[in-house]
């Protein structure tokens, strides 16, 4: 027994992490993001997208050496990332961090960073009210569900597609949208056909298209997190002849996500998202962009979401550092720093809200067409300076 | 009317590919006592069989179903020689060690080697849209399900009924010692049965492809229907098994439609009620 | 009632079926106090399924089952313990993974209502213990006190089989086959030993060796086709041309 | 073959007797690993550079797994549905937290009560049920449970999480501080005060019955037994502990959402148990020790193809140790002893 | 009682074997010819059906060997040992419930086998008639007869009766001790038959074992045992 737990015990601390060495001059940047499991393609982009960014402008910026410390959420499990955010500030000494993603990670992790006053940004969670008010060092270069989730009502409406059925997942962030959305139609002056929430396990969508069926809608607006569930509503839409009878398919960007889109095949042609980004946004700055990242990275898996935000963070976080060149890294003075910074990014001009931190930034309406034999969501419309309010 | 119909036959459709899924699992537990959680593993095998045949190779889809079945059939018997028989015999819970890591280790192999995202699978065009039938709109993919299915049902409980093979799976499934004592090499049976219903998983998974879509998650996401529909009903009983998967698919799909709130407690709630009532599952033998 | 014979346990008009294949229809038995009573008959006559139902383990269709003049058919198996029933099975119904010390404690802790007691360690359960202790040594099994149940030899085994049902001080002791599996001498040494241990309890018991039946039973009662054929002493019994009939075949 | 010390020879009957009698005492009393388990778990705080983060997770898993081990390994009753009584307690502790009751210690023993309360209203209603229809019951049940909390947004904030949990510092003295140092002795503390209340259990004449239901039903009722009463108070203890565990979490973390009460734990925490070892309590927590630990360490190492090396780890725990590592070493030990 | 290994349809020398650890036969020997009948009488639980099982390969095997015309056998699966002909008819007759009575036979019959279906049809009519009913709703006799039918499908040398007259009426018993004299008349079958009710085992029978507590403890021509009742009943009787 005693030599049992001796050997166990000696085995463990041999497990522990070996603490590293740290250079004085170094900034340790913590990488929290979803690597395994349903969730492991954010991990993928990110990484992706860092890698590009280290490629183009090196690891030092003003003099700081940039050290990357990459942990696995998991997906959004809060207990873990709390946990992961704890030990890369209290024991990595961890100074700057990307993500947590998942909004409740995100949640979970923000009274730490706010104690140990670790900026961080915000690369994987939509919820309205996480930036600026759990923390003054929360800033996000991702998007706020208002963003994608009110302009599609408005949209619909002066198309004329004024009855609309909204369909959400069920779970808190649609719950978020399924308000947002519903609210804005009404002010627009459309008409609600019905209302679902489909359950975020087991999805089996032949019931709900039925539903749908039976409420005669102009319009169906779709709000799913990426994965099964955006994959399977849209080509459940197709599959049950919804899209064929003229029905209208919107979503929020996430149902036609490049990284998906392919998966959803045919189903996806035609349909209105509401995104921050697309690959295929015209401009000089994007396309050399998409270019260098699938020259780095393949073409395969395609460049989603995950990516952009990545390299927005990184953007500010280079360019927070090189002015604070040659002094100690400085925490309060890198947010000030970073609240209320204007710069042009591939997905177009983005603002960092100088009293909340929250991102405003060019929101677009899509239509999923093929380009080049490639399914694309090819920008219609822009929606400027949209508040994430 | 047409309402209430559609969403029976899509419920029934649903059931199907449940059916084949889960049926290979139902086999191998009730004739071997053998917790095989590795079969949604199969059924991802499958799935991925087919999009390298379809995506890939180019082949048609009617011609990637029973690559799909004869592979991992014959990789089903594979580990079952290697890993399995060494733990017939062991308790459930070891085997249910063992099978969920072996379905950790699928996940990541799949990950490897196709990435982290859900396949395309481009379907014939006579397999997509709608047709109507008896005044119905249905979905052609998921008549072709049921048919499918149906035939599928139909060869196999005919195949156990009618065939010798079939008739020794039975004997063997009855009363593994006296069918030895008699003359079966059970041993071999069983390897059989095994790897049939490794194929059938597999070609589960090749069906649901399209449907349900495939990704490296895939075991995780259906492991737990598969148990609830192969103890509602009845380990071992291909027709309980059917009746379980149908019943189940039905009732989440008609609970769904009539009762959007609580659709997805349907399928627990009717798990609770049968496992109460008949601790066996529906058809399940009383010991 | 009865003025000759005082009846602890009796079944009046017991009828019992499995699937529709009756097993007994109007079964009476009547056991006296203090009597060491014998059943016999073919395999397959109904002999375990009669303690079953005596023990609460089956219910039957009709008829009563009663324990000192009061109907305890509708009472649980554990009642019908409390009440002073206790048996042995036919296959060892043992504590596989615990040892024969841990066995006959948990037994009496059962038995004097301390089973419910979960904070203190077993080890302040001084009175069960001792009398654990001395039942084990009158068994001749405190050799093997300490090893695990399965790891006993089987005539040991059959012995704890009996000793813990003895733990209980039952009035009526049902023992199924108690020699079952035991050499000759091992299964006279037992009943020597049960006669011994038992003094003014009753026993009823199943068995085949008709050595042991005839020396051991001052009552034998004969069960075949569903009913109890013979009610008898042992040389009435052993004289009866119906006994020989149903014990030996055609 | 015994377990008994052979060497001694036995001199008469009193002396046997003596030394059987002593059998229970010899029991209960504290061996010298056990003390230095704890003693180890004290002294990895002061071990630089130790990860008490985790390690304090790692306790509250193993005090999760123990309550698992009350009701699998002593009475033999499996469970896939474990979480849902670690959620309970987890979101209790968090409701307490939210609407005013900030005190720790008062909220834990609230929600190990709520959990204990199901736990005793479940195994009423499940006693009847065994093997695979039972795990399919517990499981059916956990997740009616994790879609329930996950949907109502409005009372518990669904994947967000439960918003505006306050923990007031502990006895009014220790904050709960980002380093997870109050964390990690209030775990530690809770959990050897937890395991103290499993452990009299596990060596009285309840936990001696146990074993005994758990061995032989059929003999349990013939011996008596109030088996049903017996079912319904170890669901009571163990859903209590796990509230425990689940409420340490909350508490510790100050936040609780629906992965508290997901199927996903209720099947780590299965896994935990069975990679240590079952009945005999320090199982639950070896096995959170090395699964916790190779999983932190694996996800480190390999972020993307971890789930690979877990699974493999699973293989080879059951190939090479098929009861456990904790027994299986046992055994060896004592097949070294015995040399 | 002189033997010949080569010529020996069965040859059980020095066998030990039980269920598990526990051992439940001691050290038994014994030959069966070609052609002959041997019974195996004893109390309830003496080891006689341990004895059949074992030679099936259906136990645990301690020590000791078991020969088919000469070919050790005790370390092959009970299958093959079926293979080499022996035939068991177990004694819960465990027929398959779920196929029926022919399914019963079919599964295990052999190509060329001795005995093709008509003529076990032939041997017990009672199963032609009821041929596609389940096993599950045979009576006991009928099950018992097709447990024997299917035991001899596989064609067996060496036939193992385990108490194929337990529990059965007394004109179901003429029916099967007809058919059992039917089988032995036309071939060269071995049988070995455990039997509780000695009376019918003896009468019909060459030679007979006496087991006692898993050891052989008499071996005689069946016919001097039935006429000397003071022997039987020491050995088997009710009674002193």
């Amino acid at each position: 027994m005693k030599r049992v737990l001796l050997a166990s015990i000696a085995a463990c601390v041999a497990m522990l992490p070996a603490g590293s060495l740290r250079a004085q001059e170094s900034i340790k940047v913590g990488v929290l993001v979803s690597y395994s499991g349903m969730t492991s393609l954010g991990g993928q982009q990110t990484d992706a997208a860092i890698k590009l960014f280290q490629s183009k402008y090196g690891d030092a910026p003003g003099g700081h050496k940039i050290e990357l410390i990459r942990r696995d959420t998991t997906g959004p499990n809060p207990e873990v990332a709390k946990r992961l955010v704890q030990e890369a500030v209290t024991r990595d000494k961890v100074q700057i961090l990307l993500g947590p993603d998942f909004t409740p990670n995100t949640l979970a992790a923000a009274p730490i960073v706010t104690e140990a006053k670790v900026p961080t940004f915000v690369i994987g969670a939509a919820t309205t009210g996480i930036i600026g008010e759990k923390s003054p060092y929360l800033t996000r270069t991702f998007f706020a569900t208002p963003q994608l989730c009110k302009p599609l009502a408005p949209y619909a409406v002066k198309n004329n597609w004024k009855n609309v059925f909204v369909m959400v997942a069920d779970f808190a962030p649609g719950h978020d949208c399924e308000k947002i959305f519903i609210d804005a139609l009404k002010e627009a002056g459309g008409t609600l056909a019905g209302n679902l929430r489909i359950p975020t396990r087991n999805p089996e969508f032949s019931a709900y298209t039925q539903r749908i069926k039976d409420a005669k809608p102009d319009a169906v607006f779709i709000f799913m997190p990426l994965g099964e569930l955006s994959l399977g509503s849209l080509r459940a839409m197709s599959d049950s002849g919804l899209k064929a009878a003229g029905v209208k398919i919107m979503g929020t960007g996430d149902i036609t996500d490049e990284s998906y889109v392919d998966a959803v095949g045919d189903a996806a042609l035609d349909v209105i998202t509401t995104g921050m980004y697309s690959t295929q946004h015209n401009s000089a700055m994007n396309k050399e962009f998409v270019a260098e990242y699938t020259k780095l990275n393949g073409a395969s898996p395609r460049m989603g979401w995950g990516a952009i935000a990545a390299w927005d963070a990184l953007r500010l976080v280079y360019d927070g550092l090189e002015a604070q060149k040659g002094a100690k890294f400085d925490p309060d003075k890198f947010m000030a720093f970073v609240r209320g910074r204007t710069f042009e990014s591939p997905r177009g001009p983005i603002t960092i809200d100088k009293g909340n931190g929250d991102i405003v930034q060019n929101v677009y309406i899509r239509r999923t067409e093929k380009v080049n034999g490639v399914l694309q969501n090819v920008e219609i419309e822009t929606l400027a300076n949209q508040s994430f309010k | 009317m047409t309402s209430i119909a559609t969403v029976l036959f899509n419920g029934v459709a649903y059931g199907m590919l449940l059916f084949i899924m889960s049926v290979g699992l139902s086999v191998t537990l009730g004739m071997m006592n053998f917790v095989n959680l590795a079969q949604a593993s199969f059924s991802m095998f499958g799935g991925y069989i087919v999009v390298l045949v379809v995506q890939r190779l180019g082949l048609p889809f009617l011609v990637s179903l029973p690559i799909a079945f004869i592979i991992v059939g014959l990789f089903s018997i594979v580990i079952e020689r290697l890993v399995f028989r060494h733990f017939y015999g062991t308790d459930d819970l070891t085997q249910v060690l063992l099978t969920i890591g072996l379905v950790f280790m699928s996940i990541s192999t799949a990950s490897y080697f196709f990435g982290g995202t859900y396949q395309r699978i481009d379907m014939p065009a006579w397999l997509s849209g709608q047709r109507d039938i008896f005044g119905l709109t249905l979905e052609r993919y998921r008549i072709f399900i049921v048919v499918s299915g149906a035939i599928l049902s139909l060869v196999l409980i005919l195949g156990l009924e009618r065939t010798k093979l079939g008739g020794m799976v039975r004997a063997c499934v009855d009363n593994p010692r006296a069918a030895n004592g008699c003359g079966l090499n059970t041993q071999m049976i069983f390897a059989v049965t095994f790897a049939i219903g490794g194929g059938l998983a597999g070609l589960g998974g090749a069906l649901s492809a399209n449907l349900l879509g495939i990704d490296p998650n895939f075991p995780l996401r259906y492991l737990v229907y598969l148990l609830i529909i192969v103890s509602v009903g009845g380990m071992g009983t291909i027709g309980g098994t059917l009746i379980a998967a149908v019943t189940l698919g039905v009732a989440d799909v008609a609970g769904k439609y009539y009762f959007p709130s609580f659709g997805g407690f349907v399928i627990y709630a009717i798990t609770i009620a049968v496992m109460l009532w008949r601790p066996r599952g529906l058809l399940g033998r009383t010991a | 009632m009865n003025a000759a014979r005082d009846i602890v346990l009796a079944t009046r008009n017991l009828r019992m079926a499995f699937g529709g294949l009756a097993v007994f229809d109007n079964l009476n038995f009547e056991l006296g106090r203090g009597e060491r009573h014998a059943i016999i008959g073919p395999n397959g006559a109904g002999k375990t399924t009669f303690v079953s139902l005596v023990t609460g383990l089956l219910t039957p269709i009709s008829g009563d089952v009663e324990f000192n003049g009061a109907a305890i058919t509708r009472l649980s198996p554990q009642q019908r313990v409390k009440a002073g029933i206790a048996r042995t099975f036919q296959i060892n119904t043992l504590f596989r993974g615990l040892n024969p010390l841990e066995s006959m404690v948990l037994a009496l802790c059962e038995r004097d209502g301390r089973s419910g007691q979960a904070v203190t360690s077993v080890s302040r359960e001084k009175p069960q213990i001792d009398e654990a202790l001395a039942m084990l040594e009158r068994f001749g099994l405190q050799e093997g006190a300490l090893t695990l149940t399965d790891m006993l030899p089987y005539g040991q085994q059959r012995l704890l089989e009996v000793a813990l049902a003895l733990a209980l001080k039952p009035q009526v002791l049902l023992l199924d086959e108690p020699a079952a599996g035991l050499s000759t001498q091992q299964g006279h040494e037992l009943f020597s030993q049960l006669v011994e241990l038992t003094a003014g309890t009753t026993i009823l018991f199943i068995e085949h060796d008709m050595n042991l039946v005839f020396r051991y039973a001052e009552k034998v009662s004969v069960l075949a086709a569903g009913s109890m054929v013979v009610q008898d002493t042992p040389d009435n019994v052993r004289n009866h041309p119906r006994v020989r009939e149903v014990y030996l075949g055609v | 073959m015994t377990t008994l010390d052979t060497s001694a020879p036995a001199t008469g009957k009193e002396a046997a007797r003596a030394k059987f009698a002593g059998y229970f005492v010899g029991l209960s009393r504290w061996k010298i690993g056990e003390v230095l388990f704890w003693l180890a778990l004290v002294g990895a705080y002061f071990v630089p550079d130790m990860n008490i983060i985790l390690l304090g997770h790692i306790l509250i898993w193993g005090l999760f797994a123990m309550s698992l081990d009350l009701l699998l390994g002593y009475r033999g009753i499996p469970s896939l549905g474990h979480a849902g009584f670690f959620g309970i307690g987890a979101y209790a502790a968090g409701f307490l937290g939210k609407y005013g009751w900030t005190e720790p210690i008062s909220g834990l023993l609230f929600a190990m009560a709520i959990a204990g309360a199901v736990g005793l209203v479940t195994g009423r209603f499940v006693q009847r049920v065994h093997g695979v229809a039972l795990l399919m019951v517990t499981l059916s049940l956990n997740l009616i449970l994790y879609d329930a909390v996950h949907r109502a947004t409005d009372v518990t904030g669904g994947d967000d999480g439960l918003q505006g949990i306050v923990i007031d510092p502990v006895l009014g003295l220790f904050r709960f501080d980002i380093f997870g140092k109050t964390a990690y002795w209030y775990a530690l503390i809770v959990t050897f005060l937890l395991f103290l209340v499993a452990r009299a259990l596990v060596k009285s004449p309840f936990g001696l019955s146990l074993l005994g239901a758990r061995e032989n039903t059929r003999r349990m009722i013939m011996l008596g037994a109030p088996i049903e009463r017996d079912v319904s108070f170890v669901f009571a203890i163990s859903a209590a502990l796990a509230g425990a565990a689940g409420a340490l979490l909350t508490q510790t973390t100050q936040f609780v959402a629906p992965s508290a009460l997901s199927f996903d734990r209720s099947a780590d925490v299965l896994v935990i148990l069975i990679i240590g070892g079952t009945a005999r309590l320090y199982g639950a927590f070896i096995g959170a020790i090395i699964f916790l630990f190779m999983r932190d360490w694996l996800a480190a190492l390999s972020p993307v193809y971890w789930y690979f090396w877990i699974g493999l780890l699973l293989v080879i725990v059951v190939s090479f140790f098929r009861r456990g590592v904790l027994p299986t070493l046992e055994t060896l030990l004592q097949r070294l002893r015995a040399r | 009682m002189a033997s010949d290994a080569q010529t020996a349809a069965l040859e059980v020398r020095n066998l030990s074997a039980g269920y598990g650890p526990a051992k439940v036969l001691h050290g038994i020997d014994f030959t069966l010819a070609r052609g002959e009948m041997l019974v195996v009488i004893g109390r309830n639980g003496v080891g006689k059906t341990t004895l059949i099982e074992t030679i099936c390969g259906l136990t645990t095997h301690h020590g000791g060997e078991i020969s088919v015309h000469g070919q050790r056998v005790d370390s092959m699966p009970a299958y093959r040992r079926n293979h080499l002909g022996i035939g068991w008819v177990p004694q819960e007759r465990e027929v398959f419930p779920s196929l029926t009575v022919e399914e019963n036979i079919s599964v295990v019959s052999r190509a060329g086998s001795k005995w093709p279906l008509e003529r076990i049809y032939e041997l017990f009519p009672r199963l032609a008639q009821r041929r596609s009913n389940y096993g599950s709703k045979l009576s006991g006799g009928e099950q018992q007869m097709l447990a024997i039918a299917r035991a001899l499908a596989t064609d067996p040398t060496v036939l193992l009766l385990d108490e194929p007259v337990e529990g059965l009426a007394p004109l179901v018993i003429q029916e099967l001790i007809g058919a059992i004299r039917k089988m032995r008349s036309e071939g060269d079958l071995a049988i070995l038959m455990v039997e509780q009710k000695f009376e019918i085992a003896l009468a019909n029978s060459d030679r007979c074992l006496v087991i006692d507590h898993g050891e052989l403890v008499h071996a005689c021509e069946s016919s001097t045992l039935l006429a000397d009742a003071a022997l039987l009943d020491r050995l088997v009787g009710v009674g002193h």
